[in-house]
């Protein structure tokens, strides 16, 4: 694929972009830069863009990597079904797309998580936390942020397995916080109309670090207090650690090592030729004070 | 000698705007400077006071020579300058505007009180009413003007420049001003003053320098011209009378006929005009004449009393539904209110009526471009070029285009808005001329002026109008300057 | 005097040249760059891509335009765009409405959302930037209720002709551009109206005093923005083909850089279609020329950035010089 | 005439009450509605943390309405403040500086920011809008530069003093707002400089006659703009104890309406620090009030747009009779 006829040392290099919907979300800025070291590191060159959620974006960056001749696009959509079209002229030119997240018809490989089951797995967590320290009744604040889909799908999950695992807790709101600024904001408010909450469940890592920030404010840095949430980032794993008020966070597949291991594994398979299974369903670990360590040393 | 030019030249791209002038402004002495619209007088005087900087030429004040001056470096050398255009903000009061760029302050913090109580006394020792804590931008015109001289008086200024300082001001404000003016000679500031005003000027002034397409025709003793004179060197050609004759061309149909017409501050007007007449609109500032001119043109609605028009009853609520009936206005404010400074002069010509010359809303140019070229060429409208924007033109080119414009509507009634402001003597002429032309051709024309001479000059018949009423009709024969300034300013 | 002016009438037409041609000039050094720098540039393919990609910027952009010369703005073209999305998606796959009918009524609500900001701002007397600020907040809250955040998709195969298929090698959403680009200019040149544009934007009392009747110019190009933002929208909905409440997100600021890189003057009465076109195309050319060469998307962002600012410094050094 | 000036004086009063006190009636009217609607609303730890909340938003809009005096805007704001978060914190952990440095530069470096739009608007004569978006997305493109996209955490215990200390019941937050208001209410009305602001903003040519040095006021006015909001940045570092590329994004746009709300005129000459702090209350208040009452964030969005537009357009009504 893509023009062979290069003068260039590296003609056989594989060439890779990818492009994420947010790269100011440090999930997503550490796997790429992780994958970008692992190509690197194995003689590929590999640039990654973020579309900001916005299709048409998402569209044209995959449009222009075409142009540009890459072997392999890893395309975590902004909307699945916007980039059908967009990914199948990308497949008839020649070039393979890898699908993060989501089980799209034009793809070579789908690296999937189900956000649904994603929340689910954080409101168990949490709901076992309300049962063991509380009794199974306490009040509930979960942090959602229903502008995107998948965080949508995220909150509902959550929510659904709280009320099933701990039917006596109370949800006592369920607001929007994408950042820890907005974490901050509503956590205060919360905290104003329902001082007895004891338990907040969040979609993703900046909720969960506002949360923390404002119970540590409130003085409710206690060891009945627990926030849960998605996404390990190194603020989590420090306050967990350090014993504050995050007491898990759900991290997929591993540290961004192990992430960009598993991804330029497949990457490489692609450009090359290789067989690689259609569907992959990535593993979900929950990170709690007990196995922290372990993740602490990546790199973000 | 308080201020010497020495071979002053300013271009800008395209035009010449002053060539090589000198000039000599003795210390005492008022010295007006006269000269056509676009002559330079007051690029001249903006470079005397750092506005602008001249390409050539230097600058001596008091024998301190200058290259470059800044508007701040001008005024702590004594002068002191009113712009033509205003140069307040509307946003900050009287005494802030006084003392703009001057403030009185202990540090950083401003002194209100000090600098109120500073403006009060100016205003007193000139018998000025105005409330130094008064927005600038409540004020009317003519109480703007005065802020603006107060301002200029309080720099304590050796020489005073004002640019046509008595333009937007009536008879009697300006009378109050020649008064101002000369107390400030006897206490032995030096002045010069731009005027179109021929009485003026020679009421006031000791010297006189005239001013053609940016040079200098000559400086001379108030003492030895005289008007005609004056005139020929100023436009370069020998001018005819100035209100030119008429055909008696007034006809018994009654064109427009106003029956107590209330409504944006005037009250129980009743007039009626004739095919074929000029009927004048005397009376102060304030006194209603534009407001009158808006209710006709439907820029603002009545509040009662009705309008009729070719013996229709008209009850316009825009200006297009005004000159679909075949009314005209030419405003008063050219700038602001009449031209499309941006937009060449043909599309200026043509703004009104291209709705009508379009066919299925595509513009017809090949028309716009014959009816642009028959009133360029009907009434003299001096540009080699229709594609010029009217910017670039001179102030009374720039009012013909505007009347151009109004013509073109090919209307009945044209209202006159102060139509002559601002423009020099033979353009005054040549729209004078424009008038009658109007009128011999069975339009009907109502005319606000607030030039005296103007108004009786030109008119058949006079309304003069007070508060929003109208106190006073007169007939050409009784024309008379004192009766009209009692009906305007009686009690 | 005569003299001068003929002088002055070369100098302008010279200067009027330099700058009818200096967006021109700054495209087309765009384009050779590129071309040296990448060899997938200059392909034909590539080409198409880039026009492709500009398209509903370009289609925005003509009502935007009319609404900078007319000395407004109208910070809710983007939110426009959403509510569009949103709408057409939901009556085609909720409702079940045959994509014809779901676009007329997308059109005529973004028509309807334009003359709302227009009467607004012409009655109320509100300063454009605000109006269409809250409004933008309005329609995108109104967006997300009706899709509750998640995408509609699901359309008819029909309906991805608009956004997705070809009239030979031409992708038909350059060929709406172009239409749509054509029909803005003959409207700025050609038309009475048009022309009113100009001279409300230019002076709205000596306007009104004119005979325009200034109220109804404004709900008309108001109304024109709203609209061809809605068109815009009906091409970025068939070529995502899948409704979403992010799809106009910020749009407002890419058509509002392609017009200022095209003349148009932001505070009313200046600005020609044709130049709005290269300022259209030059952030085309950047995104995808920056993209071939590699470079990463945060150096892109200062690009960008450092390329609008001295476009439009040159621009108004020039005008500067001019007066 | 004497007579009609005092009348219209007196009228002009009442009139100028009314407007002085119509931004705090809806304040109050906003106060009031939510301490009925929600026992948890009125409590005097939870209007403490609404006064927290928009302590951020406070302390910018100062410097904004500044610009806005002048006739300006300023789209940078949320751009330093980003700048400045992550700026201040790779000091504080990559190069472990002592916060107080940290600080001192960072707002050092907003200043400057602040004056490079000033210096370029002022001489090159660029709209505002542009210059303050093309500095926009320059700095959000180095913002992301520095920190790749990742968050930068870990300061010392001592630096969130700032955004999360009291001085007895009273946040820190609060105090820096207020004092800074004061600042910024002292300058506009005691200080010669402030008056400038007006002169500049109502009428540049006649400022600028009358011997003001016009450049040095844009230079000063955008220069306290960047310091200003490179303040409010420092707070928002503190507060969520973590530098992050989005934390000033779209904030920009928040603080124009506080300031708009607050009575500001969007075309320079008018405005006070005092309504200002009142539009910065309500918006405040709205987003605390909502969500105590459990209103979703999509209706919450339709309300504040709402809001927006009919406080606007009823300060403009009120504006339209005086005159
Ligand atoms: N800023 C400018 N740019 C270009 N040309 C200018 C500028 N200012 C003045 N001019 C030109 O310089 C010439 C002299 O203008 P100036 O304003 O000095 O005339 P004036 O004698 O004061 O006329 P008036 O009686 O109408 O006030 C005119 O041709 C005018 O068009
Ligand atoms: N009625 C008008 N209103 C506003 N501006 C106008 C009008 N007529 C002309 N102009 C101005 O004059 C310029 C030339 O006008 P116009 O388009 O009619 O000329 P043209 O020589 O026929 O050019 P083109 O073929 O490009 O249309 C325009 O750029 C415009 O600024
Ligand atoms: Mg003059
Ligand atoms: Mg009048």
């Amino acid at each position: 694929s893509g023009n062979k006829d290069n003068t260039d040392a590296g003609n056989d290099q594989i060439k890779i972009g990818m492009t994420v919907q947010d790269l100011s979300n440090p999930t997503w800025s550490g796997y790429c830069k992780a994958i970008q070291t692992k190509a690197e590191a194995n003689g590929a060159k590999m640039s990654y863009v973020a579309c900001e959620s916005n299709v048409s974006k998402q569209i044209m960056q995959i449009e222009n990597f075409v142009a540009r001749g890459v072997d392999v696009i890893i395309v975590h959509p902004a909307d699945p079904a916007g980039i059908e079209n967009a990914c199948k002229e990308a497949m008839s030119r020649g070039v393979k797309i890898l699908a993060w997240d989501d089980d799209i018809e034009n793809a070579d490989v789908r690296w999937l998580i189900d956000n649904y089951d994603l929340g689910y797995q954080v409101g168990k967590e949490a709901s076992n936390f309300i049962n063991s320290k509380h009794g199974g009744t306490t009040e509930v604040a979960i942090l959602n942020y229903p502008q995107l889909p998948v965080l949508l799908a995220r909150g509902n999950g959550i929510r659904d397995s709280i009320t099933k695992y701990a039917p006596n807790a109370k949800i006592i709101a369920e607001t929007s916080a994408i950042n820890p600024d907005e974490g901050i904001t509503k956590m205060e408010t919360i905290f104003q109309s329902n001082p007895d909450v004891k338990v907040v469940a969040c979609i993703g890592g900046g909720g969960s670090i506002g949360a923390n920030e404002a119970a540590k404010a409130a003085g409710k840095n206690a060891p009945d207090f627990g926030v849960f949430a998605v996404d390990a980032t190194k603020p989590e794993l420090d306050a967990i650690k350090n014993g504050e008020a995050v007491k898990m966070s759900m991290i997929v597949t591993g540290t961004d090592e192990d992430v960009a291991t598993q991804v330029y594994g497949f990457v490489e398979k692609l450009a090359t030729g290789v067989e690689v299974p259609a569907r992959v369903y990535r593993n979900v670990i929950p990170v709690t004070a007990e196995n922290v360590d372990k993740y602490y040393t990546a790199n973000r | 000698m308080f201020l010497q030019l020495k071979n002053i030249t300013k271009r800008y791209p395209g035009v010449v705007a002053l060539n090589n002038v000198s000039l000599d402004i003795h210390e005492g002495e008022v010295h007006a400077l006269v000269g056509e619209n676009g002559a330079g007088k007051s690029t001249l005087i903006k470079t005397c006071t750092g506005a602008i900087a001249p390409n050539e030429g230097t600058i001596v004040i008091k024998g301190q020579e200058f290259t470059s001056l800044t508007p701040k470096s001008s005024e702590q050398m004594g002068v002191g300058v009113i712009y033509q255009e205003f140069n307040l903000v509307d946003e900050l009061t009287v005494a802030e505007n006084i003392f703009l760029g001057r403030a009185i302050r202990k540090g950083f913090v401003i002194d209100q009180k000090a600098m109120e109580v500073e403006a009060a006394k100016i205003f007193k020792q000139f018998d000025i009413k105005i409330n130094p804590r008064e927005l600038v931008g409540n004020l009317t015109i003519g109480y703007q003007q005065l802020v603006e001289i107060a301002k200029a008086i309080s720099q304590n200024a050796k020489l005073l420049i004002m640019d046509e300082p008595s333009a937007p001001l009536t008879q009697t404000e300006a009378l109050a001003l020649h008064a101002m003016v000369e107390k400030l000679k006897a206490s032995g500031v030096t002045i010069v003053y731009i005027s179109h005003r021929m009485d003026e000027i020679f009421k006031l002034c000791d010297r006189i320098t005239v001013l053609r397409d940016g040079e200098k025709v000559s400086t001379i003793n108030t003492s030895d011209t005289n008007l005609d004179d004056l005139v020929t060197l100023m436009v370069g050609r020998e001018l005819t009378e100035t209100y030119p004759d008429r055909k008696d061309c007034i006809s018994d149909e009654i064109l427009l006929e106003v029956n107590n017409l209330s409504g944006n501050g005037v009250n129980g007007i009743n007039l009626k005009i004739r095919r074929g007449e000029v009927l004048g609109l005397a009376g102060l500032i304030g006194a209603g004449r534009t407001e009158l001119a808006e209710l006709l043109f439907g820029v603002k609605s009545k509040s009662g009393g009705s309008v009729t028009l070719h013996g229709n009853e008209i009850d316009p609520k825009l200006p297009k539904e005004a000159i679909g009936y075949g009314i005209a206005l030419v405003p008063e404010d050219r700038k602001r209110l009449g031209a499309l400074l941006d937009v060449t002069i043909r599309g200026n010509i043509c703004i009104s009526i291209i709705e009508r010359i379009s066919k299925f809303f595509t513009r017809d140019k090949k028309e716009e471009q014959r009816i642009a070229v028959h009133y360029k060429d009907a009434i003299r409208i001096k540009t080699p070029n229709l594609e010029q924007k009217i910017k670039n033109l001179s102030g009374g080119n720039q009012q013909k285009v505007i009347i151009a414009k109004w013509l073109a509507t090919e209307p009945s009634l044209v209202i006159f808005d102060e139509p002559t402001r601002g423009i020099d003597v033979g353009a005054k002429s040549e729209i004078y001329a424009l008038v009658n032309s109007l009128v011999e051709d069975g339009k009907a024309v109502l005319m606000i002026s607030s030039e005296m001479e103007e108004v009786m000059g030109m008119s058949d018949r006079i309304l003069v109008l007070r508060e929003g009423r109208i106190t006073g009709e007169l007939d050409r024969n009784d024309f008379d300057q004192e009766t009209i300034m009692g009906f305007a300013s009686q009690n | 005097m005569d003299n001068s002016d003929t002088l002055n009438g070369a100098g302008k037409l010279a200067s009027k040249y330099a700058k009818q041609f200096g967006i021109y000039i700054v495209l087309l050094a765009l384009l050779v760059f590129f071309s040296i720098a990448s060899e997938n540039f200059l392909v034909s393919s590539n080409l198409l891509n880039v026009a492709r990609q500009v398209s509903m910027m370009g289609i925005a952009a003509v009502g935007f335009s009319f609404v900078l010369l007319l000395g407004g703005i109208d910070l809710s073209v983007g939110s426009v765009i959403t509510l569009v999305n949103i709408v057409a998606a939901y009556f085609m796959v909720n409702l079940g409405m045959p994509p014809f009918l779901a676009v007329i009524i997308a059109l005529a609500l973004s028509a309807a959302l334009g003359f709302s900001n227009g009467w607004i701002i012409a009655n109320i007397n509100m300063p454009p930037i605000i109006v269409t600020l809250a409004m933008m907040i309005i329609i995108e809250g109104i967006a997300y209720l009706i899709s509750g955040g998640l995408p509609i998709y699901g359309f008819a195969k029909s309906f991805a002709v608009i956004g997705q298929g070809y009239v030979g090698p031409i992708p038909i959403p350059v060929i709406i551009m172009v239409v749509i680009m054509g029909l803005g200019g003959f409207i700025l040149n050609k038309t009475y109206f048009g022309r009113y544009f100009y001279a409300v934007g230019g002076n709205e009392e000596a306007a009104k005093l004119s005979g325009i009747d200034v109220k109804r110019v404004k709900y008309l190009v108001y109304t024109l923005s709203g609209f061809f933002a809605g068109v815009a929208g009906i091409v970025i909905l068939s070529r995502t083909n899948s409704g979403q409440v992010l799809s106009g997100k910020g749009f407002e600021f890419d058509v509002l850089t392609a017009c200022v890189l095209g003349g148009v003057s932001v505070t009313g009465g200046v600005g020609k279609i044709s130049n709005v076109l290269a300022g259209v195309l030059i952030l085309g050319v950047l995104s995808n020329g920056l993209v071939l060469l590699d470079i990463s998307q945060f150096v892109q962002m200062v690009i960008k950035g450092t390329v609008l600012m001295l476009a439009v410094a040159l621009d108004c050094l020039q005008n500067r010089k001019e007066s």
